[in-house]
């Protein structure tokens, strides 16, 4: 019922201070969203609350400040994990999706990467998943391999299947590119992947914020996302490991925590998930994730992306009337996030960026972290706009007459 | 409930004069474990009579008031009891047995450390896999 | 001037909004200062008003936000890199200092530990500054070797000698320690290891919030430390590194931000010190440790370092007063920081913890993250009350007392 | 000053007509280099002649208008200079080349990174080290 009717965007932008402030003298219209997204005041709230009545380290901590400390951040590991369809042992909290993916690189691939195994990837891999499998491929004398894209933006399945028939070890792709917006079928992928004797890694950055994900059904055996794309405070995300699989691996950072009994050689590790949190963690921000978590369930994760849907549609509309503008991607909004990007005629992304931002309008430009798709769509790099829950309508709009003005004035 | 409350005499003599404490000879069933959140130490051997009863028990360890009382006095429960019994054992037990303290989260561990090693103990005995729902969900 | 007026407390509490909760229905005594500190007004305010008015990603962005953002973390760079007398290129940011001991652990050890090679710790360091050299060790097949102690909890000198004469490749050891509060001679140790050829990492993480600290003077290769200890928020920390010694490292966590140029089978890095910070920065706690080091700087360090002998000479005196007190740790309070460890009598840490609770008072209780020093005390765990700038002679009373209840509880 | 005076009708002419657009034969300097942050491109090659003199110099690369008609506009003015007039070379000589435009710490490094690529061939060739305080130090 509820998660039928639409979000009122402008009820919603209320709840973001940020979003009334001005920019150069504009209203802000925020389009960085795949970059990082804006925070509710409930996430700023639960902060300043845990800085103001129980902050406390977590844990090892008797006291009552501690009690509730350790309460909140163990709560808001359950709610994060239901939220995907997890077990709250099976999520360890990192920093973000770089480190989710480094910790498997080392924890798991250094147990079990062999010289001459196959590692997959796709061409539309965020250097966070894939530098970490270049360094865990020089460390174990693995080989590293691309999956190939089909001209729309989409994953080339016969390639995929190809790269299956060389029985890889490990298999890493993203649930939704950063930079095409494609919505790659994760539970197909990893079940195929699974049948060719694979592990699975499904890099979820840009999709845990803005669509309904559960690894249960996806079947992965790790999914990493961020806490900073989904309304989070930065500093937080979370690795989430198929049942089982965290216990058979080894640690990846050591110290405090993380240990059960140190003794002067060698030292015994804790349970799962903590045998992962080395260190004093980062509590506050794993608290406030929750809240961002709530917030989000508060609207609804099938709203959210209905919202962003009729965004795409409007704005690629829009877009594509501009003549000189490339759109890269999949055409077809089912298959895409709420992710646009584009080149301008012969405007540099960078200079475009300059000339939007005059205009309020806060857009990326650059190689997104994406060198070796930006080599297969042949740009050195391209604008990008991306949406979220509080965008609207006249986001597309002053987006539109931005990129008008800087054809103007680089008279295209 | 007050600390006065929680730390009564019986715990207190319990903590410095427990019973049971020692190690058995000829034992079926050795468990140890410690809690990662403390240090707390608790060893169990059990001696399994006829009928898979607990024909001897005794325990050894280091730690709070609270989980060394509650070893002792587990033992002294168990004493007797059928392998089941330790089975159906379940963490409202312990408690009522330590006179229903109100421990925070953080000590509820130290509680229950001794029924984890037995329970632990006896499920591998039986040849069973013991699922410790306290120690595997985070609090 | 200045620097020689005692600190006013009562004033200063006031910029602590939790001191002014109530614990189980008592005024909060928060004597957990070495586990982790509480945060004054204006680190709240540094979080809030990034999440309010310039959250964005930072370093790619061409906008507004994300120059307003870059700006303010590369400055917190700046001042917290000048707090401990560094150059801001050779401070890298981190979790905390147990990702900065991992880090080292992992991007320098592994370049630099050969089979044979001699680690030295001392055996008062945190499980932070053990365990990643015991996983060194065993990739590398390095030993690792602990400095010894005298009686009264100061470093063994001879030992160190001793162990300076097996020529180690890596000496790293804690500035002070989290349990005795002994304040090891750094500058000296690291000229002593210096000169036996060895790297030196210190553990700053009870020194830096405490203490003025110069690693120009102390001269160590590299010194680390971690936010949430000195007032900032959790999850943010800092490595800081000796000039030139970053540029010849390997990374260590790899993905966004830390690259130059990503290729299908390596990559090239990024200056540092981002070459060290992979993916998206934990940027508004990076900003509000630098709100943290103001806020500090505004007390100023030596005054911080006085009240602290000041508080430690007085709760030394009233403890031992009680009888079944057994402290430990150097009696002199001029190789000693604010903390405070002991046992009581037969009344375990744990319940002594529980019974202070009650009264609203927060030590921490256990084996502090520091087994080996446990065993060579010979006690499985022990009580710590540690202090910092906004407690009073008023909060020692308190822990009298509240010892003093326990003992009558305990019937001791 | 708004963007449409950054990007003059001068600067987009320089963008899109690089003038010393090109590779050199016989080069004495070939100097290359990226900005991360942003992927601009340029490598300047320079062919020294009598008394030290920039005899030839040439540049390519990718990038915005800002980074490529810098280096352009660089090219033009270095031309028949020695090479101690690149050592003395400071940013606000670009900034004032490009018609001082007020550009933003981001886009900043894009300017300069002509001049950037050009000291750091001439240090190489007189033997010295240039030291770039605005990659090396965080903005
Ligand atoms: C001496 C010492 N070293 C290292 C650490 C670890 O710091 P963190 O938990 O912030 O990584 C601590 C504190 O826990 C400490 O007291
Ligand atoms: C698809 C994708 N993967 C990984 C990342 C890296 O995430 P983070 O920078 O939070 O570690 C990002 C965002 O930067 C992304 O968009």
């Amino acid at each position: 019922m509820l998660e039928s009717k639409a979000i009122d965007v402008e009820r919603l932008r209320a709840d973001f201070p940020i979003l009334s402030r001005k920019v150069r003298g504009k209203r802000l219209v925020y389009l960085d969203n795949a970059a990082t997204t804006q925070r509710p005041q409930v996430v700023i709230d639960s902060l300043v609350r845990f800085y103001s009545n129980y902050n406390s380290n977590v844990h090892r901590s008797v006291h009552t400040l501690g009690e509730e400390a350790t309460a909140a951040y163990e709560g808001s590991r359950k709610k994060t994990a239901a939220f995907v369809g997890a077990r709250p042992q099976d999520l360890v909290f990192v920093r973000g999706t770089t480190e989710a993916t480094n910790l498997v690189s080392f924890a798991w691939g250094d147990k079990n990467m062999k010289k001459g195994d196959v590692i997959v990837v796709t061409t539309m891999e965020h250097h966070s998943n894939i530098v970490p499998w270049q360094m865990l491929a020089k460390r174990s004398g693995a080989i590293l391999k691309y999956v190939g894209l089909n001209p729309d933006g989409t994953l080339d399945l016969g390639s995929f299947e190809a790269l299956l028939r060389e029985a890889p070890r490990l298999v890493a792709f993203t649930h939704c590119s950063n930079v095409l917006g494609t919505i790659n079928d994760a539970a197909k992928l990893c079940a195929m992947a699974k049948e060719a004797g694979a592990t699975t890694l499904v890099d979820g950055a840009q999709a845990v914020p803005h669509m309904p994900v559960d690894v249960g059904a996806i079947d992965s055996d790790f999914y990493a996302f961020s806490g900073h794309k989904m309304l989070g405070p930065t500093g937080i995300g979370a690795l989430v490991a198929r049942r089982g699989l965290l216990e058979e691996m080894d640690p990846f950072q050591t110290g405090g925590e993380m240990i059960r009994e140190v003794f002067d050689d060698h030292s015994t590790w804790n349970d799962i998930p903590y045998k992962f949190e080395a260190g004093t963690v980062n509590i506050a921000d794993g608290i406030a994730l929750g809240a961002a978590v709530d917030y989000l369930e508060s609207i609804g994760m099938e709203r959210v992306r209905a919202h962003e849907v009729s965004l795409l549609d409007y704005a690629m509309n829009e877009l594509t009337a501009i003549r000189g503008i490339r759109l890269y991607g999949p055409m077809d909004t089912r298959l895409r996030a709420g992710v646009i990007s584009f080149n301008y005629a012969d405007v540099h992304p960078h200079d475009l960026a300059t000339i939007l931002d005059e205009e309020g309008v806060a857009i990326r430009s650059g190689h997104h972290c994406a060198q070796p798709l930006m080599r297969w769509l042949d740009v050195p790099a391209a604008s990008r706009a991306s949406f979220y829950v509080y965008n609207s309508h006249d986001d597309v709009d002053a987006l539109k007459l931005a990129i008008e003005k800087a054809g103007r004035i680089f008279k295209v | 409930m007050s600390s006065a409350d929680i730390y009564r005499e019986l715990i207190l003599d319990y903590y410095r004069n427990p019973r049971n404490f020692g190690k058995l000879e000829n034992v079926d069933i050795s468990s140890r474990d410690t809690n990662p959140l403390c240090g707390d130490e608790i060893e169990i051997q059990v001696r399994v009579g006829e009928d898979q009863k607990i024909e001897e028990v005794k325990f050894t360890g280091k730690g709070c008031a609270i989980s060394q009382a509650s070893a002792s006095m587990l033992t002294e429960l168990a004493k007797g009891k059928p392998l089941e019994w330790v089975k159906e054992l379940v963490k409202e037990d312990v408690f009522e047995m330590l006179g229903n303290p109100d421990l925070g989260p953080s000590r509820v561990k130290c509680a229950l450390l001794g029924m984890k090693v037995l329970k632990t103990g006896v499920y591998g005995y039986l040849g069973a896999h013991y699922e410790d729902q306290d120690a595997s969900t985070p609090p």
